[in-house]
């Protein structure tokens, strides 16, 4: 890749990506109270790796993030909403109700947004670096 | 009613033969055994039906709700019941005919044929015991969906040329002008039942605030939109449908198909508008000018036409345009004998299929030009040819003559002299396009190198032969049976209970 | 008086008219996606200003007692989903452009079409 | 296959569904437990009911029919991702068919639309992929079209509820931006179910997408775009959108110029698919014919045509489907012959193709009868007129390729061709028999259309 | 806005990505002053993060420069005004801006603005109406962005060597 000789931007960026890491997981478990949240903690999780694609070349983030992994954290992040939706139904509750997931209303929707927020997080960032990658490797392969 | 059943069994039969003859697929013999059997079952179940019909009952069959408020329902009356009379009857002759036929052709895949010929009868069985609007046009369509593999069984170029013209122009005219006109119907009225005397009057004023104009309008479109009647200019896909093989020709386009088609004008005259609303409104005079104008016209193009074939087929143009002629002078007179001269001429123009294909299996001459001598040859054939061209000409002592008698009747009852000489020369012209191929056949030596020598064939296969003269015979018998006939047809109920 | 009171709606209508024209007049394909996303987030703005109520802060409840007016949070929920929605959109859509691309050689709707008539 | 038990459930479970709403009345769910209008909730009347049977019905034949079809036309690598997208691409018919939420319809829509992008650019012709992208482009447009209304309406009722909407919408009617909102809906709506001028991306997206996805779209996509319309008229009541609104007048004569130009142009068609693409647009004429006839009557009959036409074109997609497979083509030209080696695939399809005539004894007989009486109930003369033009023009692009198939000799290398698989077959005949079947005996569709527009139709004066 | 008309001006394409991202920025602090941090938020990671990528990266594979020169399509113009003019007289009847009484306000949301809390713990209202209240929309969402993964999957790669997906993939359908 053309950026392997340019030392700086190695350096600085393998600065900087722990630190967008850090903050994406900031804005996941942060959200209920600040601005953010599953979706954004994604992007920016995403970006993380994208920016290390963009450095070192998408061969070597497919170390990092093989595709099969990728594509089953995908599916993951959905399944995830989807039982923590479908737990409530063994409640008898109704889908989504998270009430009922603890023995208190309140910290049951708390844990069930967590959940939730973290399914989406997941989803996201896996999606975005799986197109990302897609595009890369396509410019790699021709 | 106790015979509904009957009803029933009618319609069944010829599925039941269709069953038969995909079972027996592979045994030639057994194959037309069913479809003979199911002829003669059908025929015995209508005869059964004709002394209670005589006696005024009408036994009826709703099967269910087809659409809100429109039942699939079946109702015998005596026009219908003729109808199906006829068509049985010929059924049966003509399988014998076509038994012979096809195997002196060995035509290609004949199971598919009788299959499509049985089903084409259920067809108009169906039609002809119909109780309304609806069912009629359900059966109608299911008629020409029937017969498409019929007319083009032969394959190739041509028989798909005529296919093409014959769903154009069928489907054409009942998709819209008949569809149209009845769902018109249905929504001026509510209903679609054929009942006496029409279903538009009430002690002889129009109900519903339909005018006159309204009603005009839909008579057009019914009798235009039964592209199956053959009135131009929409008789088109009669001689294209004559490459069909002759049984075909024979049964569906003398017969079934045609028949369908002038026996709907007749019924829906009778039944839906009413002869007597009709009349009083005076509606139906330009299609009676239109029929009259056919009459002529095809006639004209029968004498100019050499194939033999097609010239039957013209000619059968001209003679429905007799039946819709009749119809259109709504009166009682001529919708008997529009009745009549069904009867008449279907056992007159399938005797002229069956020799035409005669000769064409036999002398392979197809055309008029080509019947010197054949007579010689085929004494029994052309003999049956000539009663039968003289039935269609309406000759006193042929079937044909009582039909054209009361339509005559019926012109001057009406005093519309100009239609009684159209008859007279509808009659002439017959003659004129019928006599010559049997006149030739007997008298006319060969002449002409471009002849080819005689072989001496002798006649058709014992079927065929038979078959022939059965229809001839009986075409002559109708003269002498025309009192119980013209009593039968006089019981349907013209005028509203 | 509404037409001051409503200039937000007339900025989201303006941005509106250039994406749209922009997706129907370029011939670029990526132009076009771009022109759509412009086009989409005029339609946010509208919401989110829907939501706007004069002098109240963001949906997120303070602990200082004191009573604050907040802005109307179901806009931004659903904004939050239509952006992805959006973006999701636009990733597919470029990545049939790539396809595109590869299978004509242009991203031009005119030389693609030229292209179709003659394959 | 997971996907095809997957369906059959979703089919049945409609079906119980349905009968369930029947007899006792729309059931209504709510998510999470938060009743509307805070939370989100489905709601199921005889009319969504209805709809859901119709997709769960033709996605289950052709799921049935899929096995082999996608795996001469999909690459190895890619078929269980192509599974996994016809299943999202259901799951959003479903969603946005029983959903009671305005906003949650957007989303389902967004899932739906994008799963057919990129279904529809699996076709193996380079052309699928410009016929998808112009798909997703006009349909992004469309679906923000509706976010735009829906923004509207929220502004003015500050609900998403679709019941609490419409019950907040009637003092409100006379404002504009109820009316802009009506607009932007119709319009964004329209160009999903590619009702007359919006739908230059329907043909090319039939004719080149994998023939799995033609008949899943044409069964199913449009039909439920179709479906939002009428919900959409429920929610502003259909006294105001027909009487206060000329929007009755406006669906029919698009519809009418609609029905002719598009059955003309397929007139002139020599794809088999793009043909019976262009009757697609053509009987979605019939089906906004209907509804816009506006009387009880015409809406039933659209109704009644939306389930009949989902069967047929169905039906006839799928034989064109298993041509394809045969021949890999469907080039009318191609077809010459094909009734004698495929015998029940052309049954089939003649059955199918006979429904879409409108020849009585099949389905597609009744849905016209009702819309044909409908129009002259209403007296409106040029509507019928149009009707019979197009059910002519029917026969003949009907008959074109009956006509090839059963009438024309067996093209070059025609005898070597194969009848399709058993599978194929059975789907097909589904369908096929199905279109049929409620042709005879129209009961069942017919009540059931009835009664979902006697609820469209329930504020009408 | 400016940014928007010069980018129907632009011909460059890199150029015009620049400046969309540039544009949805602005988008983004416009939602913050509409008190949407979170919109903003997201927006910014959007629009001038992934799409931005995603468009360059698509611009790396296909042409760069637009050739096509600049020709206005009056019929296009047209159309476009109209719907502007549709919407001009659509929203003339709208509350005015930032009404507190305008419908949108009263009806649904203050609910949550009230009881969010209370019921959910959770003081981000956003945070909470999106994942509880409206939590199908999000599932649905979240859905599309699979859907999304799915698709570019299915359209970018070769797809010759065999995946495996978790199978799982049809059961967030039923």
């Amino acid at each position: 890749m053309m950026a392997t000789e340019h030392l700086i931007l190695r350096v600085v960026a393998k600065l900087l990506i722990p630190l967008i890491l850090l903050f994406g997981l900031y804005v996941q478990f942060h959200g209920e109270t600040g601005p953010g949240g599953g979706f954004q903690a994604g992007v920016i999780f995403a970006a993380a790796f994208i920016l290390y694609a963009l450095v070192f070349g998408p061969e070597n983030t497919r170390r990092v993030a093989p595709e099969w992994l990728i594509s089953t954290l995908m599916a993951i992040g959905v399944l995830l909403y989807f039982s923590t939706g479908a737990a409530s139904l063994l409640y008898r509750a109704n889908f989504l109700e998270y009430g009922v997931l603890s023995t208190d209303f309140v910290a049951g929707q708390k844990l069930g947004i967590f959940l939730v927020e973290l399914g989406v997080g997941i989803t996201v960032s896996s999606v975005m670096i799986a197109i990302y990658l897609a595009f890369a490797e396509r410019q790699g392969s021709g | 009613m106790n015979e509904s059943w009957i009803i029933g069994a009618a319609l069944v039969t010829p599925l039941l033969a269709m069953v038969g003859i995909g079972v027996f697929r592979q045994r030639p013999n057994a194959r037309e055994a069913a479809s003979l059997v199911a002829g003669i079952v059908l025929f015995g179940l209508a005869a059964w039906l004709v002394p209670g019909v005589a006696d005024g009952d009408r036994p009826e069959l709703i099967l269910y709700e087809f659409l809100p408020g429109i039942s699939l329902g079946f109702r015998v009356e005596p026009l219908g019941l003729g109808f199906a009379l006829i068509a049985s009857f010929l059924w049966v002759i003509t399988t014998l005919y076509s038994i012979g036929y096809m195997r002196a052709h060995n035509a290609s895949n004949q199971t598919r044929f009788y299959l499509f010929f049985a089903l084409s009868l259920g067809a108009v069985s169906g039609a002809a015991f119909a109780a309304n609007l609806v069912t009629l046009y359900v059966f109608y369509e299911a008629l020409t969906l029937a017969t498409i593999p019929l007319v083009t069984h032969s394959g190739g170029e041509a028989s798909r040329r005529a296919g093409r013209v014959y769903v154009g122009l069928l489907l054409g005219t009942s998709l819209t002008m008949m569809l149209i006109a009845i769902a018109w119907i249905w929504t001026l009225t509510g209903t679609t039942e054929f009942v006496a005397g029409g279903v538009f009057t009430e002690g002889g004023t129009l109900k519903f605030g339909i005018t006159p104009g309204i009603l005009a309008a839909l008579l057009v479109l019914m009798v235009l939109g039964t592209g199956k009647a053959g009135l131009m200019p929409f008789h088109r896909w009669l001689p294209a449908a004559m490459v069909a093989p002759t049984p075909v020709s024979a049964l569906l386009h003398a017969v079934a198909v045609v028949k369908l088609g002038v026996f709907t004008v007749l019924k829906v005259t009778i039944y839906t508008f009413g002869i007597e609303t009709l009349s009083s409104f005076g509606i139906g005079r330009a299609l009676m000018y239109l029929a009259a104008f056919t009459l002529i016209a095809a006639g004209i193009f029968a004498l100019r036409e050499d194939n033999l074939k097609r010239r039957l087929a013209y000619s059968t143009i001209s003679q429905l345009a007799y039946i819709v002629l009749g119809a259109m002078l709504v009166t009682k007179v001529g919708a008997i004998a529009g009745g009549m001269h069904i009867t008449a001429h279907a056992f007159a123009k399938i005797t002229l299929f069956f020799c035409a294909g005669a000769v064409m299996v036999t002398l392979h001459k197809t055309k008029v030009s080509e019947m010197n001598g054949v007579g010689r040859n085929m004494p029994i054939t052309m003999t049956a040819f000539l009663v039968a061209s003289l039935s269609v000409a309406g000759l006193p002592f042929t079937g044909g003559f009582w039909g054209k008698w009361y339509l005559a009747l019926g012109a001057l009852e009406t005093d519309q002299i100009v239609m009684f000489w159209v008859i007279l020369a509808g009659s002439l012209l017959s003659l004129g396009y019928l006599l010559p191929p049997a006149v030739r056949a007997f008298y006319g030596g060969p002449k002409g190198a471009d002849q080819p020598p005689m072989t001496l064939a002798g006649e058709a296969r014992w079927p065929m032969v038979t078959a022939i003269t059965v229809t001839a015979v009986i075409s002559v018998l109708l003269f002498f049976a025309a009192e119980p006939i013209f009593g039968f047809l006089d019981t349907i109920d013209f005028r509203g209970r | 008086m509404w037409i001051l009171g409503t200039y937000n709606y007339w900025i989201f209508i303006t941005l509106m008219m250039i994406g749209l024209y922009i997706v129907i007049v370029r011939g670029n394909l990526v132009k076009k996606i771009i022109g759509l996303n412009i086009f989409q987030s005029s339609v946010f703005l509208f919401f989110i200003s829907v939501g706007k109520i004069s002098d109240g802060t963001a949906p997120i409840i303070l602990h200082d007692g004191g009573e604050a007016i907040y802005s109307n949070p179901l806009p931004h929920v659903l904004i939050l989903t239509a952006i992805v929605v959006a973006v999701s959109t636009s990733a597919l859509a470029l990545s049939l452009i790539v396809r595109i691309h590869e299978s004509y050689g242009t991203i031009q709707e005119d030389l693609i079409r030229e292209a179709e008539r003659a394959p | 296959m997971l996907a095809l038990v997957v369906t059959w459930a979703a089919f049945a479970i409609s079906l119980v569904l349905l009968f369930q709403v029947l007899n006792d009345g729309p059931i209504r769910y709510f998510f999470g437990g938060w009743a509307p209008p805070w939370g989100i909730e489905y709601r199921i009347d005889a009319l969504n009911g209805f709809v859901l049977v119709i997709v769960g019905f033709v996605s289950a034949a052709v799921l049935l029919f899929a096995g082999p079809s996608v795996g001469k036309e999909i690459r190895e690598g890619h078929q269980h991702l192509f599974y996994a997208m016809v299943m999202l691409l259901l799951a959003g018919l479903y969603g946005m068919a029983i959903t009671g939420d305005a906003f949650n319809v957007f989303v389902f829509l967004e899932i739906a639309s994008l799963a057919s992008y990129a279904l529809i650019a699996m076709g193996k012709d380079r052309r699928a992929l410009t016929a998808a992208f112009q798909y997703l482009v006009l349909g992004t447009v469309g679906a923000t079209f509706f976010l735009i209304g829906i923004g509207l309406l929220y502004a003015m009722t500050g609900t998403l509820n679709m019941v609490d909407m419409a019950e907040r919408i009637h003092g409100i009617h006379g404002s504009r931006t109820v009316l802009t909102a009506f607009a932007f809906l119709t319009v964004g709506i329209a160009l999903k179910a590619a009702v007359f001028p919006m739908h230059y991306w329907l043909p090319g997206a039939y004719a080149y997408a994998p023939s799995v996805v033609s008949a899943l779209l044409a069964g199913t996509a449009t039909k439920v775009a179709v479906y939002l319309l009428l919900r959409f008229i429920m929610i502003f009541g259909a006294d105001f959108a027909y009487v206060a609104l000329p929007l009755g007048a406006t669906l029919t004569v698009l519809a009418a110029v609609g029905i002719l130009i598009a059955s003309s142009s397929a007139i002139l068609q020599n794809d088999a698919k793009r043909l019976l693409a262009f009757s697609s647009v053509a009987h979605l004429g019939y089906i906004i014919l209907g509804i816009g006839l506006g009387n009880d009557t015409g809406v039933t009959g659209g109704i009644l045509h939306m389930f009949n036409h989902a069967l047929a074109k169905g039906a006839v997609f799928l034989a064109m489907g298993a041509v394809m497979l045969q021949i890999g083509t469907t080039h009318i030209n191609r077809l010459q012959g094909l009734g004698r080696v495929m015998p029940w695939t052309m049954a089939g399809f003649t059955a199918a193709g006979l429904s879409l005539i409108g020849v009585p004894l099949t389905a597609g007989f009744v849905s016209k009868w009702y819309i044909v009486t409908a129009a002259i109930d209403r007296g409106w003369w040029p509507l019928v007129l149009v009707m019979v033009a197009s059910s002519i023009l029917a026969v003949f692009y009907i008959w074109r390729i009956i006509d090839a198939v059963y009438f024309s000799a067996p093209g070059p290398g025609a005898e070597n061709v194969k009848e399709a698989p058993m599978t194929m077959l059975a789907a097909l005949w589904m369908l096929a028999g199905a279109s049929v079947y409620f042709g005879i005996d129209s009961s069942f569709p017919a009540s059931v259309a009835s009664k979902a527009a006697a609820i469209v139709l329930a504020q009408m004066p | 806005m400016v940014v928007a008309i010069a980018i129907i001006r632009q011909r460059s394409l890199i150029a015009t990505v620049m400046l969309s991202s540039f544009f949805s920025l602005l988008m983004a602090g416009t939602f913050v002053l509409l008190d949407a941090v979170d919109v903003a938020f997201a927006e910014a990671a959007v629009g001038a993060g992934i799409t931005t990528v995603l468009l360059l990266s698509a611009l790396v594979l296909t042409s760069s420069v637009e050739v096509q020169p600049l020709k206005t399509n009056w019929l296009a113009l047209v159309l476009t005004i109209a719907t502007a003019g549709v919407l001009f007289y659509g929203v003339s009847d709208l509350p005015t801006f930032g009404d507190a009484a305008a419908p949108a306000q009263r009806h649904v949301a203050p609910r949550y603005l009230e009881m969010a809390e209370i019921e959910t713990g959770i003081p981000n209202v956003v945070t909470s109406v999106l994942a509880s209240y409206r939590g199908y929309d999000t599932f649905g969402e979240l859905t599309v962005v699979f859907t999304a993964g799915i698709g570019v999957l299915l359209l970018m790669t070769p797809g010759v060597r065999r995946r495996k997906t978790p199978k799982k993939q049809d059961e967030n359908v039923t």
